[in-house]
C-alpha cells in the first residue's frame, strides 16, 4: 500500500503561509496514496508559477516544465508513456492564459492526463498582476484601475469543447479535492479540476472565508453530471455569479481516450516497444516505395 | 562529359498535376537505369500561378539542373512562352494541340515543335486530366526511352484509384507513344535509352530524412503543417500505424515542440519539423530541453523569410538561427544533409546524438532540397548498416546496484546517466527547466549553477568526435576553392566540375555537420587553398562568418543568392567571372 | 456613397475555380459598400492560409500578417486607432488552431474587431491537412486513418468566454452573410462570424450541396439572440448534429467594448494624440517619483 | 579613493520587507546628498529564502558594490550567518535583540555588535513590521546620518497607507535613532553625514528606462509580466491614463509582440518587455516586424537560462539571441545601456530609430540593471533635451501632391516614407508578411524579391549613423584594457580603478551601441592596445565572438561569469591576478 509518506521529500515549500498551495499539495498525496499509486507510477507536469512548484516540494516523477506549456508536455509523455498516470499541475495564468490553446486543445482531444488548475486568480510567482481568472476591476500593478476583461469561464470551456470529465475544487476541503483527483485519475481521457486556491499575499479579496461563504457542491444538489446541458449552467454560475460550483459537473466515461485510439498503442506503451518495430527484411518495404 | 544529359521542363499551372507527372517522369527515367536530378519550381497558391518540374538525366551521376533545357512538356501556353528561351539548340518542344505555340516566337530559333492531339487521345481513352500521362509517353517516344517504364510507373502510382483508371491511363500512353514512332521519329536529336543499372531511389531530402529517422527508431514525432517541411510529418503521419510510431498533427508549433520534449523526456526517440517561422516558435521549448538534457530532433527546412517571405521558395537564410536560436545557452548540434542519402543517415545520426549526448539536434534543410529528386542506389538506404546507439542508460539492474540515483550527477564528460520516468521505483527524479541539483531539483547556489552549465556544455566535447569533416571534391591542388553548406552542394559540384573542364582547376569543400564546427579539420584542409569563394543562398554569408569566427579563415568571394530561387551552375560561373 | 467599384483591384485572386472564398470576397466588399466604408476607413487584418490572402485581392488597408496571428496585431491596431473598422478575416486553422488562445481572450475582452473565419474545415494552403474544425475521422496526409478528435466548437466556446456577437454566415449566400459582416461592423466589441467555406480542393465532402442541405437561419426559427443559453444550445447544434444554425447566434449590445474602456481613448484616437501628451513642465513630475 | 565609502547590507527573509528597506534607505541617503548604488539579490519566491540588499554610499559616484560590508542591518538569524563573514574590520551587525547573534561567531573578530529592543519600539508606537524602520533609523543614528531625511522618506512612502501609518513610523524612526546616540555613540567607526548636493534620483535601469520611452513619445505598451522586465511593463501600466498612452498586458508573449506590431503599423510608438523565454515567444512576431518595415522596440532584460534557469538571477546571456534571433534577415538595432542614465536616453534613442528606419530596435537590459538602484543627477533626466524623430512620414498634403502612393517604394537609404493607414484615401495599401512589391502587395518575381532585402538591410547603413561609439574610461596609455558591454559596466569601471591605484595603469572600452556594430570606431580604439580583457556575464563569451568576427580582434582574456551574480570588483580583480 502506498501512503502519503512515500511522496515526503526533505525540500520544504517555499509558499507563503497560509497559502493555498499547501491544500493542494496535501490533498494530490492523499489522493496517490488512496488511489495505490506508487511515486514512480506518476508523472507529474507542471508550468512555472507559485503552485506549479508542485513537484519541486514531494518524492514524485516529475517534469517542472514552461509556463504555459505543461499540457502539451504532459500529451507527449502520455502518448509515450501510457502506463503512467500523467498529470498537470500549475496555475490560472499558466493553464489559461499562456497555456490557453493547449487547454483548449486538449479538453477537445480527450488525451489521458489530469489538468489541475491551481486558480487562484492571479500571477502569484510574478507578484501579484491580473490573470485571466481575475474578477473584473480586479486591481493589481498592470491593472492599476482594476481589470477590464471578463474573467476566463474554464469550465464552461472545457464543456464546450466536448471535454468529458470537468470539475473543480476547493484546496481548503482537502479530503473533498483529494477524492476529485482520485475519480479523475480514474477516468479515461482528459480531466479538468478547476481548484479555487486562495492567494493570502496578492489575492486578499478572495480568502478562504469568501470562497467558503460561496462554494456548493453540485452532488448536494441533486445536479446530474451526465447531463451536458445542465453542466453547462452550474459552469456558467462562475465567475459570474455569486455561488461557486464544485465537485464533478460534468462527466462521461463512454469516449475512447485519445492514446486508446491510436494502434500502435493497442498493445504496449510506446517506451516499452522496440525501436525497430519490425524485423529488419521489412525495411525493404520501405525503399520499395521510392523504387 | 557523359554521352547522355537532357533536361526535361515540365510546365503548368498550378493544379495541372505538374508535380505528379515531373515525378512520375522521373521515376520512370530512374526505373529505365539513368541517373536523374529532378527540381520543382512552384508558386505559394493551390491553382494558377505557372508551375514547373526540371529533370534532368543522365548516364552519369547529376546533382543540379542546368539552366537550358532541351525538351520543354508545355501543358498549358504560359509555359511555352516562359521556357522556349531556355531551349537549347535544336530544342523541342511536346505540346497538345490545344496549346498555343506563336509563330512569330519559334520563328528563327532552331526549335522543334511537336503539336499531336494529346488531349483527344487522353479523353478518348480516359478523361482530359490524362492528357498529362500523353504528354510524357510522347517525349519517351521522341527520345526513344523504353515505354514499359513509363507503363510501371503508371501502373504503381495509379493503383490506389483503380484498375480503370490505370488501364486508361496505360491505353493513353500506348497511343500517344506510338505517335512518336509514326509522325515524328528523328525529330529528337537526342536519346534517352534505358539500360541496366543498380536499383535505385528516386527520392528527395526529406523523404529520405524521414526513413532514416523511421529505421533509426524514431517513435514520436509532433509538427505543424509548414511548408517545406510537411511532407516529413506526413511521410511519418503515413508509417506511423504500420511502423509503430506515434504522429501527432498539433494544435501549433509550442504543443508540437514540448510534446516532443514529453515524449523524449519519457525515453522514446522523439522529431519535430518546420520551418522558419514555426522554428521560431519552438525555440523556447528547445531551450528546454537544453536544461532538462531531454533529446530532441528538429528538422528545419528553410525558406525565404523573414515573416511569411517566398513560403514555396528556397533559401539558406537560417544558419544563425539554428546556431544561435534561445535564450540561454545550451549544446546543440547542426547537421546540414545536402543529398538523400545523406539525409537518411542524419536521421539516424540526429537520433543516436541526441540521445548519447541528451541535447538537441537540428537538421538543417531548405525548400530545394526537400523538393529535388534525386537517383540514388538502393545500397545508400541499407537498413542492415543502421545503428542505433541510445548512450548511457540504467536499466533495472543498474538502477537496483546503486544507492540513490541522481538523474543530473556530475560526470567527466557531462553526460548523466538517464534513467527512464517509471522504469523503476529508483527513477522517481524531478527534471525542469529551474537550474538544478544532480538530483534535478531546483537551485539557486552560485557554485551548482556555474557547473551545471559547465557539464552541459562539457557534452559538445563528445559530440564533437561525432562531427564529420568537411567533404572535399576535386583535385587536391586548385585555383579555386569553392566552399558549401547544405543544398548548395549540387550546383556548386557541377560548377567545379564545369571550372576543372574549362582549364581552371577548382576544387570544392563542403560542410554538413556545422556545429560543433569541425575547426582542426578545416583549418588543415583550407590551409593552402588559393582563393576561396563562399557560395551560399542567404544575403549576409552566414556561413562565411561562422567559418571566421570559428577559424579566423577569410574567403576571398563571396557568391550569395536570395531570390528565393536555388544556384544553378550557370549563375555560379557568371559571378566566378564577374569577379 | 462608397461602391463595392471602390474596393477593386487589378489583382485576380489566385483561388481554386469554384472555392467558397471568393463568395467571402464579393460579401465583404458588398457589405463595406453597405455600411458606406472607404477602402481607407477599414483595416483588414489577415493570416496566413487560403482565405487570408484576401487583402492581396482588394483594394483596401491590410495587413497580412502571420499564421494565427490576425487578432493580436488587429487589437494593437484597434487600440492604436479605433477611428478604424477593423476587420479579421481568416482561416480555421488559423484562427482555432494556431491562433485558439487570442480567440479565447478576444471574445473575453470584447475588443472592437470583427473575426470572420473562413471555416473550411481544412488546412488548405498546406494542401489539405485536418484542422481544429475538421470533423472526426477525416482522412488527411496527417490523419490517415482519420481524425481522432472532436472539432473545436467555436461558436459554443465564443460564448462561453463572454463574447457579445456571435455569428455563422455560408459563403454561398452572399447577400446574407453581408448583412451579417454589416451588422458586425456596427458591433460595440467583438464579433464572431464563422463562416462555413466549401474548399473544393481538399474537403469534398463538404461540399455547397453538403451545406445547403444542412444549414438553417436561426432568425427563422424565433430564436431569440439574447438569450444566452438558449444560444449556447444552438451553438452546440453543430459541429455534432446534423444541422448548422447561421445567422446572429447571440448578441448583447449593453456591454461596453475594450477600447471604450480605457481612460487614454475617450476623446481620440491614440494615434491622432500628440507624442507627448502633457506640456513638457509637467514632466518634472515624474522625476519626483524618484527623487 | 573617496573619503566616505561605506557598505550596508540589510538581510532578510523573503516576505520581510527587504526590497522596500533597501529602497528607502537608499532614497533617503540620496536626499542626503550622498552617492548611492545599491542591488538586491532575491530568490524566485514570495516568501522564506534568504534575501538581501546591498546600498553603497559615498562622495563620489558609485557604480558596483563591494564584496566587503562595513555595516549589516540584519532582520533574521540567517542574515548574521550568511553575512558576518563578508563584514570588514570593525563592522557593525545592527539587530533586534530577538536576533541571534552566536557568541562563538563574533569571538575573535573585529566585530560590532548593536542589539537594540527594535521590535518593542515597532510594537510600542506600531506593530512589529515597523521593526524595519527602527532598524535603518538606528543604523542612520549610528553612522550620524541626519534623521531628517529617514523622516521626508518614511512621509512620502507610506502616505498611501494613512497618516497613521506615517506617524508609527516616524515615531519608531525617532526612539530607534535616538537610541543610537544613547547607547551606542561611536560604535560606528564611519559616518555618513548629509550633504548638500544637487538633486539626485534614485532610480534603476528598467524604470528609467520607461520613464525615457514615456518622454519620448511612447504611446502603446504590450506585454506579459516576466522577471526582470516586469517592472517595466507595471511603470508604464501605472502612468498610462495620465500620460496617454495605452498598456496592455496580454494574454501571452505571442500577444504582446504582434499587438505591437499591430500598433506601430498604425502609427503609434509601441514596445513591449520581457525576458529570455517570452523573447524566444517574441521572435516570428519581430521577422513580421521587420519584413512590413514596422517600428518596434523590445526591451529584453536578460536572466539566466535556458528555459527558467535562475528567474530572479542576472546573465548577459542573451546577446546572440538579440543579433540573431528570427527566421530570414531583417534589419535590427542592438542597444544596451548601462546606467538609469542611458537607458533614459536609449528610450528614447530607441524609439526615434525604430521610426527612422522603420525596424526592430532590441534593449538589452538584465537583472541586475534592472534592479540596481543608482542616485543620478536629476539634469541627466531633462525632459527639454528630449527630442523626437520620426523620419520619413507622409502627411496629407504630402499624400495630396503624389499620383499613387508605394508604400515600400525602392529609395536610396532604403527607408520608404510612411503614410499611416486610415490618414487619407491615397493611404490605402496593404502591408505583408509575404514578399513584396512597392506597393506592398505579394510577389514572387525573384528581382524584386532580392531587390526589397537589399532596400531593408541599405536601412542600416543609416542606423549604423546613430550608433555611438563604445565609452572609453581611464588613461589612454594602459597595460590592461577591460572591455564590457551593457551592466558589466560598474564593476569593470570600480576594477579599473583599482588597477590603476595599485599601480597597473588600465582602462576600459565600454560598448553600448552593439549593432550594427561599431567596426571602425572599435579599431581605432582598441589600435596599439596592450591587453585586452573582456569581461562579460555568459558562459561561451558572446562579446569577444561579436568583436572578432567584427573587427578580427582577438582578446587576450576572458573573465566571465555565469552563476547568476552579477560581477563584483573583487572577482575581476581576482580573476586577473590568476593569470
Ligand atoms: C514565457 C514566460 N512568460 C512569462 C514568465 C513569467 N512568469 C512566471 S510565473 C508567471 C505567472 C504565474 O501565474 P500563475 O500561472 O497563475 O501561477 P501562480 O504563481 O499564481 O501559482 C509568469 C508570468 C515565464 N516564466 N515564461
Ligand atoms: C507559424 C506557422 N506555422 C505554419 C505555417 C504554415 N501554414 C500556412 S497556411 C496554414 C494553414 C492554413 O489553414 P487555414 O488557416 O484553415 O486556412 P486555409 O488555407 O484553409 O484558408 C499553415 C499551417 C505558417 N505559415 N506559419
Ligand atoms: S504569492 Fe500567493 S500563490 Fe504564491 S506562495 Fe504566496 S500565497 Fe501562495
Ligand atoms: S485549396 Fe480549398 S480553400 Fe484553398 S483556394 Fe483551393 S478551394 Fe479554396
Ligand atoms: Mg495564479
Ligand atoms: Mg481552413
Amino acid at each position: 500500500m502506498v501512503t502519503v509518506q512515500d511522496y515526503a521529500i526533505d525540500i520544504p515549500p517555499t509558499w507563503c503561509p497560509g497559502c493555498g498551495d499547501f491544500g493542494i499539495w496535501n490533498a494530490l498525496k492523499r489522493a496517490f496514496a488512496e488511489a495505490d499509486i506508487a511515486p514512480h507510477e506518476v508523472m507529474m507536469v507542471t508550468g512555472i508559477g507559485c503552485g506549479s512548484k508542485m513537484n519541486d516540494y514531494m518524492h514524485v516523477t516529475g517534469l517542472h516544465g514552461l509556463h504555459g506549456r505543461p499540457v502539451p508536455i504532459a500529451t507527449g509523455f502520455k502518448l509515450a508513456n501510457q502506463d503512467m498516470k500523467v498529470i498537470c499541475v500549475h496555475g490560472d495564468g499558466d493553464g489559461y492564459g499562456e497555456g490557453g490553446n493547449h487547454f483548449l486543445h486538449a479538453a477537445r482531444r480527450n488525451i489521458g492526463i489530469v489538468d489541475l488548475i491551481e486558480n487562484n486568480h492571479v500571477y502569484g510567482l510574478t507578484k501579484g498582476q491580473y490573470s485571466p481568472t481575475s474578477p473584473s476591476g480586479f486591481e493589481t500593478k498592470t491593472s492599476p484601475q482594476g481589470a477590464l476583461e471578463k474573467p476566463v469561464s474554464p469550465l464552461a470551456l472545457a464543456i464546450s469543447q466536448g471535454a468529458t470529465f470537468v470539475a473543480r475544487g476547493f484546496s481548503m476541503d482537502i479530503s473533498r479535492l483529494a477524492s476529485l483527483i482520485v475519480e479523475a485519475l480514474g477516468h479515461r481521457g482528459y480531466a479538468l479540476i478547476d481548484v479555487m486556491q486562495p492567494c493570502v499575499t496578492f489575492m486578499r479579496a478572495m480568502s478562504y472565508e469568501w470562497y467558503r461563504e460561496r462554494r456548493y457542491y453540485v452532488e448536494d444538489e441533486d445536479h446530474d453530471p451526465g447531463d451536458r446541458m445542465a453542466a453547462m449552467e452550474r459552469a456558467l454560475e462562475f465567475p459570474g455569479g455569486d455561488r461557486i460550483p464544485m465537485g464533478i459537473i460534468y462527466r462521461t466515461e463512454s469516449e475512447a481516450s485519445y492514446e486508446g485510439k491510436l494502434p500502435t498503442l493497442q498493445e504496449k506503451a510506446l517506451v516499452k516497444q522496440p525501436l525497430q518495430t519490425r524485423p529488419l527484411e521489412d525495411y525493404d518495404e520501405l525503399l520499395r516505395e521510392f523504387i | 562529359m557523359s554521352t547522355t544529359d537532357v533536361s526535361f521542363c515540365i510546365g503548368g499551372e498550378a493544379g495541372q498535376g505538374v508535380q505528379s507527372s515531373g515525378a512520375g517522369f522521373a521515376q520512370a527515367m530512374t526505373r529505365g537505369g539513368l541517373h536523374v536530378f529532378g527540381t520543382p519550381s512552384y508558386y505559394s497558391r493551390i491553382r494558377g500561378g505557372h508551375n514547373f518540374f526540371i529533370i534532368r538525366v543522365s548516364d552519369e551521376p547529376v546533382y543540379a539542373v542546368k539552366d537550358k533545357i532541351n525538351v520543354l512538356l508545355a501543358l498549358d501556353d504560359t509555359s511555352v512562352l516562359e521556357h522556349i528561351d531556355d531551349l537549347v539548340t535544336e530544342g523541342v518542344i511536346v505540346a497538345d494541340e490545344g496549346v498555343e505555340v506563336p509563330e512569330g516566337l519559334v520563328e528563327g530559333r532552331a526549335v522543334r515543335v511537336v503539336q499531336a492531339p494529346l488531349a483527344d487521345i487522353a479523353e478518348e481513352h480516359g478523361s482530359s486530366v490524362m492528357m498529362n500521362t500523353a504528354t510524357l509517353a510522347l517525349t519517351a517516344g521522341l527520345v526513344g526511352f523504353d515505354l514499359q517504364h513509363i507503363l510501371s510507373v503508371i501502373a504503381d502510382n495509379f493503383a490506389a484509384l483503380g484498375e480503370d483508371i490505370v488501364k486508361a491511363n496505360e491505353q493513353v500512353a500506348k497511343d500517344a507513344y506510338a505517335l512518336a514512332g509514326e509522325d515524328f521519329s528523328d525529330i529528337s536529336t537526342w536519346r534517352v535509352e534505358a539500360r541496366q543499372a543498380p536499383e535505385r531511389l528516386i527520392i528527395d531530402v526529406n523523404h529520405a530524412f524521414g526513413m532514416g529517422c523511421l529505421m533509426g527508431g524514431c517513435k514520436f514525432v509532433s509538427g505543424y503543417p509548414m511548408t517545406p517541411a510537411s511532407s516529413v510529418l506526413e511521410y511519418m503521419a503515413q508509417h506511423a500505424d504500420a511502423w509503430g510510431m506515434v504522429v501527432k498533427h498539433a494544435e501549433d508549433e509550442l504543443a508540437a515542440v514540448n510534446m516532443c520534449v514529453g515524449a523524449g523526456h519519457a525515453g522514446v526517440r522523439a522529431m519535430t519539423c518546420t520551418s522558419g517561422g514555426g522554428f521560431d516558435l519552438m525555440t523556447e521549448g528547445l531551450s528546454l530541453a537544453g536544461m532538462t538534457e531531454t533529446p530532441v530532433v528538429v528538422y528545419l527546412a528553410q525558406r525565404p523569410g523573414p515573416a511569411t517571405g517566398l513560403a514555396t521558395r528556397t533559401a539558406q537564410g537560417d544558419l544563425n538561427l539554428a546556431l544561435y536560436a534561445s535564450h540561454g545557452e545550451y549544446p546543440r548540434v547542426v547537421l546540414a544533409p545536402h543529398t538523400p542519402e545523406e539525409a537518411f543517415r542524419c536521421g539516424q545520426r540526429a537520433l543516436n546524438i541526441a540521445e548519447k549526448y541528451q541535447c538537441v539536434v537540428i537538421v538543417l534543410s531548405d525548400n530545394y532540397n526537400a523538393n529535388s529528386l534525386w537517383s540514388v542506389d538502393a545500397g545508400e538506404f541499407d537498413p542492415q548498416q543502421v545503428e542505433i546507439d541510445r548512450g548511457k542508460m540504467l536499466d533495472e539492474e543498474a538502477l537496483e546496484a546503486i544507492d540513490v540515483y541522481h538523474r543530473y550527477a556530475f560526470t567527466p564528460d557531462g553526460v548523466s546517466p538517464r534513467a527512464l520516468p517509471g522504469s523503476h521505483p529508483q527513477a522517481v527524479y524531478l527534471a525542469t527547466g529551474n537550474e538544478h541539483r544532480e538530483n534535478g531539483h531546483i537551485t539557486e547556489d552560485p557554485e551548482i549553477s556555474a557547473a551545471m552549465l559547465d557539464k552541459r556544455m562539457r557534452k559538445l566535447d563528445g559530440a564533437r568526435t561525432e562531427i564529420q569533416a568537411p567533404f572535399t571534391y576535386g583535385p587536391s591542388e586548385a585555383e579555386i576553392t569553392f566552399l558549401s553548406w547544405g543544398s548548395s552542394y549540387g550546383p556548386v559540384h557541377e560548377a567545379m566540375k564545369r571550372c576543372n573542364a574549362g582549364g581552371t582547376p577548382a576544387n570544392m569543400v563542403h560542410f554538413v555537420d556545422l556545429w560543433p564546427f569541425p575547426v582542426e579539420e578545416t583549418k588543415e584542409i583550407l590551409d593552402g587553398a588559393r582563393e576561396l569563394i563562399d557560395v551560399e543562398g542567404n544575403g549576409t554569408a552566414q556561413f562565411a562568418s561562422l567559418l571566421y569566427g570559428q577559424t579566423g579563415i577569410e574567403v576571398d568571394k563571396k557568391i550569395l543568392k536570395y531570390d528565393g530561387r536555388p544556384f544553378t551552375p550557370e549563375y555560379i560561373m557568371e559571378k566566378i567571372k564577374e569577379a
